[in-house]
């Protein structure tokens, strides 16, 4: 089975790998994935955003749809690890949860560490947030910096200390914050008159260009992501590290 | 306001499961009045969007963030994703409404979150009929996919293992399709399907073999993604470990979705001469939609299990769906596009009332059915119309979808599908009758291993009404009436709406 | 007599009054005579609006109603012409009948579930009317396919291991029959012609001339043998399966309205579908004319060796629909004829037959033939009319069956056919063969060993009697005066 | 020779995430150990993400963010940049990528949970009883 499940397989990678033979050449300026829609990318998003680094402004604008749904992607993975693996009622486990003992050990050195090294993490992360307009950053990466920040906390403590710190039902608030503020600001547009997720419709508001409008709008929506990444990289954590139950952990 | 409505389907259900994670502490009873106002809101702007369309016959344009396509997204409605957008809307209503008793049954705790899944599996289900985008379609394929993950694995036990394979074989499908999109995008440089449609049609991208690899990758990820034989082995263990709510909301809507996909990449971003005159492969689609055809409904037969039997029939209707897009002729394309309409309906009402049944009895073998007439006697005629529907009994909407099947495959020449066609409802046939013979008669074969109990002839066990909540009825009534509704009304269904989709080229 | 637009609805109310009897009939379950009432009234009605309609289309006149346009091309109509009307006339009246006689019969048996039994009933009336009054093949095969399944219940009334076995055989063929065959036939001609409307007269049919003639064929014995309540050998074997049903489910369902529609369809088909003309072209007539003699031959021989006179009378029916077919199937005018007038002719006949079988079980529980021995003499009004029942079986004049039997063999004349002749007259043999023992044995036999006829048996209630002298009355009418049936049979040759 | 070798190197990105995707893919379809399959599935899911940011590669172009001249006038060419879009399609890919595999893990810790083992036969086993 194995063998042929290996031949079948080499069979039709021969085919892909000859046939690769038509496709343009490896960095062709003349492709069509080059000359069809990226040009107009290129030479428009600047004007019509503000945003010099193109990818936030395709990603966040042109293409805020799609990363609207990606937002939930990831909230979406948070919840079905949740909704999966945990087991006791949340509610009942934060109220006992504070008056647990903290492990004592001789983890000094990471403590310490951990303690000058994640407020560090957490300023560089909004700092990869905000500066996705200009440099490669946005509220992805920040975000996923944010969460290791946690991450790392939970690591060098215990997963039980960093529960006091960032409690699951705010983690999964944020979860679902950090989306329903992209999908909110998305509403607001179109209650603005203009179509979902037309930022230009916050020229009104806030009294500006709506070049400078799409602008904030993407900076808005960036922290929207930024939040969700966060506290969903939190919420995987938790879920994956202790299997569920949030006793024991990594 | 109303020329807004085509964005509404999208972000009602994702605004509610986005708000259900915050509405926690209100209770479970919130939270179901949450989802079914939600939804009958979807269903509304549904209706709403399909009535634009009709009144400007022509499909209705909604540009995201303004910008104009291809640089875009937008969504685009015709007639035909306005009907199956109106299709999934209204199911998920159902569902909803059904799940008041069965989802807290199955999700005694975090019933918010398990909604919250709900809400968006119909969101990624609208959002890709919606789309006019090809990765905006993928990112929205992912997001029902994970999140019919997660309700699926819901079920426990058994499931987590079924529903790791579906994971698996699920990523390859999506993969697969982004994979084809990929090489779609290297050749010509859109995303946009309006756009490539245009961008496609130049006569060398027609002979590309690059372009032929990109189709097939994206047929060959839906075919995987919607269980066509013989890539279905997914399927049945899925969904049929599920929980019921789960299994009544993923099992008829799923598919069905994937084969609205497929004819919209067929007909829509290729084109029918694309197909038929390129490709060329519609032999051998419609063998393996005969194939699937039969078999499904072979293997449904030697199912035990109520909820499995039904997943096998699914395999079934995949197989006529399929064959009827390939035939290459206005009655195969409408029969398939009415069937995915009548299919829905009909495996809703099904899983459903199957569901109500298992809920009462807490049998999930045929031994569940005994003495049903008497003890539930509503849910076993929704039954009786569901199956009759899927056997083809006119004036069911089951007999029609059929009949336009078969009578496009006579036009096409395709007698291997029209026998498959037949051979497969006379199958489904026997599976029902016999669920029916086990109600009417009781289990004759099980009787004599308790003689003392089988007094005189046999004549019907005696059984006390226990009728299922109301709350399951009526959404197990109104879809056995829309089964009923939407066949006498097919002409009316095929004239305002599937006859405007009909590829040019028929 | 009406305005015309009455016409218009009166097929409508024909076919959907015992339709609208069955949620009333359902809700009086607990009030029996509540509950026949509706039945009454629903056969009433029916009969009423028929009876209306045989008037206006005695004066020359179709009445054609489109209910529901399904498909563009595609209609659920109503149409009502003289050879709808006979098979009309005598379901709507057998009906008013069996229902007299069904509330003796279950009444006094005291059977189960009688509410499903009444409301079954109603609607397998309600689809043998439509069948009698469809516009078209969809139409007539819907309601083709709702008889079958309205009468499944019937069948397996008694919810054993022998109903579901019968039952099961019952579905299987019918159904097997219809989607396996005529669906497909049908969708095809649809395809070949757009259009699945009967045509006007019996020559021409709808098939194009120009349509490949092996495809025609295939047709033509798709339907042949998928309308196989038409009992031609081998789609008979869901017949004597059947007959665990209850008696009265086997006089009306299984002497009239099941094997009669089958019989119906099958004709309607023949004549208004292919058309004497390409029939004659293909030599279908023929062919189709041999097939049914096999049948009767067959089937009457089978009927000599039962011993179980539910049995008996089931084989000879198959034997008896064949004649139908064979009359249509010659092709000439007077055996068409001769075969039309055989549907009613055998309904009220073998009704009549079945009654008293039924009666005879009521009184005696006896099934056999057998046992049977010396029972005319305390039951002479059932038996007697089951002597002239089978008389008309047989043909002898002046019972109705003789006038079937003398236009078949006219036709058979006119068509040439001495094989046809002296398959009729074998089996006109062997009706006498396996007839006149039964009625000869119970008026002169003895009963068997260590049983005495006296008190312990009577005849069947009054209520069972009166249907069955009425059924043989009739019959020796129609003898008499075949006029009255043959006047519509005459529209539908000329 | 001479012309293989510029072919060779003109489709190399091509082959390279072709035969990664391949060996991904082998590992889902043939692994027993249910832990490879999500490996293999990483692969499968990683070779489709440099498929793509290949396509964006633009000879003699910089990163999809503009420059600005000393007057603070932006540099608006084309050809000046790479295609940005590749870079967005993918960065949602990966997180759906992402998504899938702690999903995937998530269900893996239960089936180990339920069944006591992760290798595919003996869980068939396992159900069998």
């Amino acid at each position: 089975m194995k063998q042929l499940t290996l031949i079948i397989l080499a069979a039709c990678a021969l085919i892909m790998l000859v046939a690769a033979s038509e496709l343009p050449d490896w960095a062709d300026p003349a492709s069509p994935a080059s000359s069809h829609l990226s040009p107009g990318f290129i030479e428009q998003a600047y004007e019509a955003t503000h945003t010099p680094n193109m990818v936030t402004a395709v990603l966040a604008d042109y293409r805020s749809y799609d990363t609207m749904f990606e937002t939930v992607v990831v909230f979406l993975a948070a919840l079905i690890i949740m909704i999966i693996l945990r087991r006791t009622p949340h509610r009942r486990f934060c109220k006992i949860l504070p008056q647990r003992p903290q492990r004592k050990g001789s983890d000094t050195v990471l403590k310490g560490a951990a303690q000058m090294i994640i407020p560090v993490m957490q300023i560089f992360a909004l700092y990869v947030l905000g500066h996705g307009h200009y440099s490669p950053g946005g509220g992805f990466q920040g975000g996923v910096i944010f969460g290791a920040s946690f991450i790392l906390l939970a690591l060098c403590y215990n997963l039980r200390f960093t529960l006091t710190r960032f409690r699951e039902r705010l983690v999964l608030l944020c979860c679902a914050g950090g989306a329903l503020l992209y999908a909110g600001i998305g509403a607001l547009c179109l209650s603005l008159g203009w179509n979902f997720l037309g930022y230009a419709a916050l020229a009104e508001i806030l009294g500006v260009s709506e070049a400078m409008a799409r602008s904030h709008g993407i900076l808005a929506v960036e922290v929207g992501v930024g939040i969700t990444v966060m506290a969903v990289m939190v919420s995987i954590y938790y879920d994956l590290a202790s299997g569920g139950d949030m006793y024991e952990g990594l | 306001m109303i020329d807004q409505a085509p964005v509404f389907i999208v972000i009602i259900p994702l605004l509610a499961a986005l708000l259900l994670v915050f509405a926690t502490p209100l209770g479970p009873r919130f939270a179901y009045g949450m989802l079914v106002t939600a939804l009958a809101a979807t269903l509304a702007a549904a209706l709403a969007t399909l009535n634009l369309v009709v009144a400007a016959n022509q499909a209705v344009h909604y540009r995201m963030g303004d910008w104009l396509p291809p640089h875009g997204i937008e969504l685009v409605i015709d007639h035909l994703s306005g009907v199956v957008l109106v299709l999934v809307a209204g199911c998920a209503l159902l569902t909803a409404i059904y799940s008041l008793r069965t989802a807290e049954q199955d999700n005694p705790d975090r019933l918010n979150q398990y909604y919250s899944l709900f809400a968006l599996l119909v969101t990624g289900l609208l959002g890709m009929v919606a789309s006019g985008d090809l990765f905006n379609l993928y990112v929205l394929l992912e997001i029902s996919a994970l999140s019919s993950y997660g309700l699926l694995a819901r079920g426990g036990g058994q499931a987590y293992y079924a529903t790791f394979k579906y994971l698996i074989v699920g990523t390859i499908g999506a993969c697969f399709y982004l994979l084809g999109v990929g090489y779609i995008y290297i050749m010509t440089g859109s995303l946009n399907m309006a756009d490539l449609a245009v961008i496609l049609s130049r006569p060398e991208l027609q002979e590309s073999v690059s372009v032929k690899i990109g189709f097939t990758l994206i047929i060959l990820g839906i075919w995987i993604k919607m269980a066509l034989f013989p890539l279905h082995a997914w399927l049945p263990n899925a969904y049929s470990k599920a929980g019921t709510t789960t299994a009544c909301l993923v099992a008829p809507l799923m598919t069905k979705v994937s084969v609205y996909i497929m004819l919209r990449m067929m007909f829509t971003v290729f084109s029918a001469d694309y197909i038929f005159n390129q490709i060329a492969w519609s032999e051998l689609v419609i063998y393996l939609a005969s194939a699937a055809a039969v078999v499904g409904m072979l293997a449904a037969l030697a199912q035990r299990d109520l909820r499995k039997m039904l997943t096998y029939i699914i395999v079934a209707e995949i197989g006529y769906m399929t064959g009827g897009a390939w035939l290459a002729n206005a009655a195969g394309f409408t029969g398939t596009t009415y069937h995915i309409l009548a299919d829905g309906l009909m495996t809703l009402c099904l899983f459903m009332a199957v569901g109500a049944i298992i809920y009462r009895t807490g049998e999930t073998t045929k031994a569940a059915m005994v003495g049903i007439f008497q003890k539930m006697p509503i849910t076993a005629v929704v039954l009786v119309i569901g199956a009759a529907s899927i056997i083809g009994v006119p004036p069911t909407c089951g007999f029609f979808s059929k009949w336009y099947l078969i009578q496009g495959a006579a036009q096409a020449g395709a007698w291997v599908f029209v026998a498959a066609l037949l051979i497969a409802s006379l199958v489904a046939a026997v599976i029902f009758f016999r669920l029916l013979e086990v109600a009417f008669f009781g289990d004759l074969d099980a009787a004599p291993a308790a003689p003392e109990d089988g007094h005189g002839q046999g004549h019907g066990p005696a059984v006390a009404r226990a009728e299922a909540p109301l709350s399951m009825l009526i959404p197990m009534m109104i879809s056995a009436a829309g089964l009923i509704v939407l066949g006498i009304y097919t002409r009316e269904v095929v004239s305002y709406f599937i006859s405007w989709s009909i590829p040019a080229g028929f | 007599m009406f305005s015309p637009s009455f016409y218009q609805i009166a097929p409508v109310i024909a076919v959907c009054a015992s339709l609208a009897a069955v949620p009333l009939i359902a809700l009086s379950g607990s009030r029996p005579n509540l509950r026949e009432f509706w039945t009454f009234l629903a056969a009433g009605v029916k009969f009423a609006m028929v009876f209306a309609l045989a008037g206006w289309v005695l004066a020359g006149n179709v009445v054609e109603v489109e209910l529901i346009r399904v498909l563009p091309e595609l209609s659920i109509a109503l149409r009502v012409d003289s050879f709808g009307m006979v098979f009309a006339l005598v379901s709507s009246f057998l009906w008013m009948v069996a229902a007299t006689y069904t509330i003796g019969y279950m009444r006094k048996l005291n059977e189960h579930a009688q509410t499903r039994f009444m409301v079954c009933f109603a609607l397998s009336l309600c689809a043998a009317i439509g069948v009698a009054f469809s516009a078209n093949l969809l139409t007539m095969y819907i309601f083709y396919e709702m008889l079958s399944l309205s009468t499944y219940p019937l069948v397996a009334h008694h919810q054993d291991k022998e109903g579901r076995a019968g039952a099961r055989k019952y579905l299987a063929f019918l159904l097997g029959g219809s989607v396996g065959l005529v669906l497909p036939a049908m969708i095809v001609i649809f395809a070949i012609t757009g259009t699945v409307n009967f045509a006007d007269n019996i020559n021409s049919g709808i098939i194009p001339a120009d349509t490949g003639s092996t495809l025609v064929v295939i047709l033509f014995f798709a339907c042949l043998f998928g309308f196989a309540k038409n009992g031609i050998m081998p789609m008979h074997a869901w017949l004597p399966g059947a007959m665990v049903a209850p008696t009265p489910v086997s006089a009306l369902l299984h002497a009239v309205a099941v094997v009669k529609v089958g019989v119906f369809c099958t004709i309607r088909v023949m004549l208004y579908v292919f058309g004497i003309d390409l029939m004659d072209d293909l030599n279908l007539g023929v062919i189709t004319a041999y097939i049914v003699s096999f049948t009767i031959v067959t089937a009457s021989i089978i009927a000599l060796t039962k011993d179980n006179l539910k049995a008996r009378l089931a084989y000879s029916t198959i034997s008896q629909l064949s004649y139908i077919i064979l009359g249509v199937a010659l092709l000439a005018p007077a055996a068409i004829e001769g075969g039309i007038i055989h549907i009613a002719n055998h309904a009220f006949s073998k009704i009549t037959l079945f009654f008293c079988a039924g009666a005879i079980y009521v009184a005696t529980h006896k099934k056999n033939i057998s046992e049977m021995g010396g029972l005319g003499r305390v039951m002479p009004f059932t038996f007697g009319a089951f002597a002239v029942a089978s008389l008309s079986m047989i043909g002898v004049p002046p019972v109705a069956g003789f006038i079937t039997k003398w236009y078949l063999l006219v036709g058979a004349l006119d068509a040439g056919q001495l094989g046809i002749i002296l398959v009729l007259l074998a089996s006109t043999l062997l009706n006498v063969a396996y007839f006149a023992p039964i009625t000869y044995h119970a008026f002169f036999g003895k009963p068997p060993a260590g049983e005495v006829h006296g008190g312990g048996i009577k005849e069947a209630p009054l209520i069972m009697v009166l249907p069955i002298l009425l059924a043989a009355t009739i019959s020796v009418i129609l003898g008499f005066y075949p006029d009255i049936m043959m006047q519509f049979v005459k529209m539908v040759t000329s | 020779m001479d012309e293989l070798f510029p072919f060779i190197i003109a489709k190399y990105n091509y082959w390279a995430s072709l035969i990664l995707l391949f060996i991904g893919l082998y590992g889902m379809i043939a692994k027993n150990n249910l832990m490879k399959k999500i490996i293999g599935m990483i692969i499968f899911q990683t070779a489709i993400l440099l498929f793509y940011v290949s396509i964006g590669v633009k000879q003699g172009a910089s990163v999809p963010i503009l420059f600005f001249s000393e007057d603070h006038q932006p540099l608006l060419e084309a050809s000046a940049y790479a295609n940005p879009l590749p870079h967005v399609l993918m960065l949602t890919a990966i997180v759906v990528g992402v998504g899938t595999l702690g999903v995937a893990l998530a269900i893996l810790q239960k089936i180990q949970r339920v069944h006591g083992t992760i290798e595919e036969d003996e869980i068939l086993e396992d159900m069998r009883q």
